[in-house]
């Protein structure tokens, strides 16, 4: 961090156009085919973002650097992590998920079980209920980049059996609302989950962009809950209790619980809103003058993304983004708009508009229902600021004092922001 | 989803029935329902709480729960304001139900090793961080009568999330 | 090859329901946060396929396990390989491509530059024309997998600057028709395209899953041309000239033409035909009784897959499968159909049919009209035969003596389909 | 795309412009196309070629390029019928245009050492390997005048694919 990326430069060092380095990988042979690929070397500067303050890499999480990633599937290697004791590793032929509680028979299931059964593939965000909590800084962090303002959400193709499957063939009984997924890591992570949803699309998913999920995401299982808080698709998925009851787990109540400007803490906060981020031209980096695509990424857990709005003159008139093809309602989508900087100071935005009519709120509009100590589901326009030398930093206002933090959220102890 | 082909029954068949007693097998650390469900037998004080909280939690939460490398767990003041930062997000001030205690610590503490503390010890741990947070008075030891009916101030300001009431209108929070 | 993978075997060994073992991951601290994350080391042995027989590895092809692959997004790591003098190493700050030729203005473009021009992402197959090879054997090879009979074949987002954006650029020359894309590798491979395609839909590719492209599929550029042959997306992208004359490479005449049963041989046979794969239950895989979801993959260059039907008798009838919802008409689509085995000798086959009504042939269909000696473009159905003991062979008939060969194409020392 | 945003004179100003000198030294190895546009300036004979091929060929394609641990080059019969096995497509029988020879060995060949061979060596070679598949009777050296001229036999069974001549009506083998 501090140092800007010159992103859009040009030609080689010394003004030539090309160098006869150009020519060297023509002169030889290269590499062999191989049993399993990897990134050029070049590349290995592209990781995900793990905040220098944190006070253990146990329990935490890590971002997704969005501002070094194309199209809208998260390489897996790059898909953010969240857990609270670790990845633990699991050997897929002793895992074991077992269904029970208030259902006719309870049933354990091998992993050649479930793949046994009907398959749903689906193109998921997945979102962290703490992504955006560095808006909270108040004056705003100028070393902010777009990976560490909204990488907290990662999107891919997930495949897996409809829970509602696997419900069925246990039989629920009379009386059951809930379930209680558990995880096989050492916090034994759980989470309350309303049986409606799971009979609508819940996923237990095996796979994650056409291989096994990888260990951060659950090797060998998990919960894929279509746009709700990433928090509660529980992972290492190793048992569903059916009850009458949420368990009201600590990851319910003492964390992932918003607090409100009216003094009120909200529970079971689970859809997430709609969310965008442009990250070209974004913190950080640098460009030059003339044409620009200026792009981002949108999503909503409402469903799908209808309209991205971008402004170019810090908020005063706002212009429509082009939207590739989403391959699902719940899908991270890509916006677009070409643009030609002229080298002025310009502050530029994004905000984005779901089916059902929801946006995203500015910041003042954000603090006016949340509490500025809230830690969860901040999605505040975000804005950069592209100075007349071309260095893009962080332009969002410093807000009154009253209204928002000096120092709260992820910036403090506590949350799970990624960055504490 | 398979219509015509499905087995008998009108299910797929697979997946094993496993006894009641597999399933208790299984659930090696089950969870603690807001009514009390769950609860095991045994009980606790806040002196054995004390004892077993500086042998293998102070070394991470700090002395009387104040913090340490991690986070607090003890602290003042209630109701939490939007001026109160959420380090200080404690037991005492936060958290809305007392078997989420019972629950969360026999799972996932001591962080390095869950799943070793006797049922006694958690029950006392319990007694202790409630008495230290000024929940409990620390006369009666916690069990899985008294655990439940333990008041816990945060319960007041908990609300459901409106956008989720809209969803799922049945829904109320224990 | 020869061992038979049970995949629907049900619980652990000796009868219990589940093991001790299961508990373990739960008492300890699992791994920490990574900077870039690996798959589980269980998963180690989903590799691509590389045949013993090569002679080199700096000249051949390897095959996308598709048989231990679910969803339709081929991990970049298993995309197969195809090249001609190994993968070259290019540093991407060096790296250049040159248009040229008829041209008003011959450009030289930076990365960089690239990538600040308009983008476009999409889902798209990429399959060698060689795939299939393994079909001409006759008798059919009896330890054929899913993944030696289709494996030629991958799917990923692919995120790059159209093509016609360039050529715009520079200016393309009354008179002009061709272009010949060259590779910075050792080959410096080329091929001919018609610039009526590269106006429609060609990309120049710098991102593949979301991030950079990988060494094996061009990296830092590729044509991405859609729905054609693999072999003529050139990879490593260095130097497009436009011309009015096909060049008639090495790889467009003695190599990538196919020979016809009347004769002759036909050069530029780009579109690929569609094709279709079971991959569950398919070749050396073993089943039990009872329900299975019937999986596999379809596609075709000439547009979206409408149908795929799947015969549970050896041809006789036919049932249409249920399609996963595609991203991009020109992707890999994901079939599936519910079925139960009632433990006898059963043949089971696909077909798929593209929206220009376009299928699959039978073998003897095939061989009609393409030589025994061919090594391109074989898409004829796949059957798979699940003996009454569940093991799951190829189920292709022996053709007669005189239609199809005993030994060709792939199988001798020629061709890229990757065995020999 | 970007519409109303699009540069002066509607394009992107994006990418350096080249001299003509510029385009030359980036084209270090530069595609023949069928019609002799390309071929550089130089000759080469078959026994000429016949040197080069044992000294940097011989050890892959075997001698005279009848096959060894890679591809052969030479053979028989023409036509190729469908019992002609793959491994046996070599020039003689089934290379249509004589400038791709130069154009791929002087672009790929040898494997190793791509690009190291001077055009009088590739224009030897190419006359060796046309006069070894009895194409030529080697009495010509070949060059940039000669080598455009011959007659490759597999010409006259090359077609355009029929599927491709419908999308382009325009396209005609050269
Ligand atoms: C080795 C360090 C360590 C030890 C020892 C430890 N804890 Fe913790 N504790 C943590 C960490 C880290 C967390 C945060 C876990 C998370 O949510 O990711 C935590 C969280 C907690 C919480 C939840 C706090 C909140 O408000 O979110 C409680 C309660 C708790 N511990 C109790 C205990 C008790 C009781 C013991 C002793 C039996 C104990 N801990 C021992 C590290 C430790
Ligand atoms: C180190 C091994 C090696 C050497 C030395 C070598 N070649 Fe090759 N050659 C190959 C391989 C491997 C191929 C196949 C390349 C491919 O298409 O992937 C090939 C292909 C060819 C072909 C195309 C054959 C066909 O019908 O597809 C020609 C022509 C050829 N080589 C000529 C030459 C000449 C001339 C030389 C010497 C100047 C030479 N080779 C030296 C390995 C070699
Ligand atoms: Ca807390
Ligand atoms: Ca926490
Ligand atoms: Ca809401
Ligand atoms: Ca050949
Ligand atoms: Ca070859
Ligand atoms: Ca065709
Ligand atoms: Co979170
Ligand atoms: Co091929």
């Amino acid at each position: 961090a501090g140092a800007f990326v010159k992103l859009s430069g040009g030609l080689a060092q010394g003004g030539e156009k090309f160098s006869e380095k150009a020519f060297e990988p023509m002169r030889f042979l290269g590499a062999e085919l191989r049993e399993y690929g990897e990134r050029s070397e070049f590349e290995k500067g592209v990781v995900r973002y793990i905040s220098p303050n944190l006070r253990t890499r146990h329990s935490g999480a890590n971002f997704t650097p969005l501002d070094k990633l194309d199209g809208v599937i998260t390489p897996s290697s790059l898909h953010f992590e969240r857990h609270h004791g670790g990845v633990p590793t699991i050997d897929p032929a002793e895992h074991r998920l077992v269904i029970h509680g208030m259902v006719e028979r309870p049933l354990i299931f091998t992993l050649a079980d479930l793949k046994r059964l009907p398959s749903v593939t689906r193109t998921l965000f997945i979102e962290c209920a703490g992504n955006g909590q560095n808006g909270y800084r108040n004056p705003p962090d100028m070393t902010l980049t777009a990976t560490r303002s909204r990488g907290l959400v990662s999107n891919s193709s997930w495949t897996g059996v409809p829970l509602a499957i696997l419900l069925k063939e246990a039989g629920v009984k009379e009386g059951a609302r809930w379930l209680i997924p558990e995880g096989a890591d050492a916090a034994a992570y759980t989470r309350s989950l309303p049986l409606e949803k799971a009979m609508e699309d819940v996923l237990v998913a095996y796979a994650q962009n056409g291989e096994a999920l990888r260990p951060e995401q659950g090797y060998p299982l998990r919960l894929v809950v279509p746009g709700w808080e990433g928090s509660i698709m529980v992972k290492w998925l190793r048992r569903i209790q059916v009850t009458d009851m949420p368990v009201m787990a600590k990851d319910e109540t003492s964390e992932y619980t918003d607090t409100m400007a009216d003094g009120k803490v909200h529970a079971f906060t689970w859809i997430m809103e709609p969310q965008s981020i442009i990250t070209y031209p974004s913190g950080l980096q640098q460009i030059q003058r003339g044409f620009h695509e200026i792009r981002g990424l949108a999503w909503s857990g409402h469903g799908r993304i209808v309209r991205v709005e971008i402004s170019l003159d810090g908020g005063a008139t706002w212009r429509r983004a082009s939207l590739e093809p989403s391959p699902d309602p719940l899908s991270v989508v890509r916006f677009k708009l070409g643009w030609v900087w002229d080298g002025k100071e310009t502050i530029i935005m994004s905000r984005a508009w779901d089916e059902k009519g929801n946006t995203q709120p500015t910041q003042e509009e954000f603090f006016a229902r949340w509490a500025r100590n809230n830690r969860y589901h901040y999605n505040a326009i975000q804005a950069w600021r592209i100075g007349a030398d071309g260095k893009v930093v962080n332009g969002d206002k410093t807000l009154s004092a009253s209204l928002a933090p000096r120092r709260l959220g992820a910036v403090g102890m506590g949350g799970c922001g990624g960055e504490s | 989803l398979a219509g015509v082909l499905a087995q008998p029954g009108g299910r797929y068949q697979i997946g094993t029935p496993l006894t009641e007693q597999e399933v208790q097998r299984w659930n090696i650390r089950p969870s603690i329902l807001p009514d009390g469900r769950g609860l095991p037998p045994g009980q606790g004080t806040v002196d054995e709480g004390e004892r077993v909280y500086n042998a293998q939690c102070l070394g991470c939460h700090g002395a009387n729960g104040q913090g340490g490398v991690f986070n607090r767990l003890v602290g003042e003041p209630f109701p939490v304001t939007k001026d109160v930062d959420s380090v200080d997000f404690v037991i005492g001030n936060y958290w809305q139900y007392p078997t989420t205690l019972f629950d969360y610590i026999r799972r996932a503490m001591p962080l390095q090793a869950p799943g070793t503390l006797s049922d006694n010890e958690v029950y006392a741990l319990v007694a202790y961080l409630l008495y230290q947070n000024g929940v409990i008075d620390g006369s009666e030891p916690m069990n899985a009568q008294t655990l439940p009916k333990v008041q816990m101030p945060a319960r007041a300001i908990l609300e459901l999330d409106p956008t989720t009431q809209k969803r799922f209108p049945w829904l109320r929070l224990p």
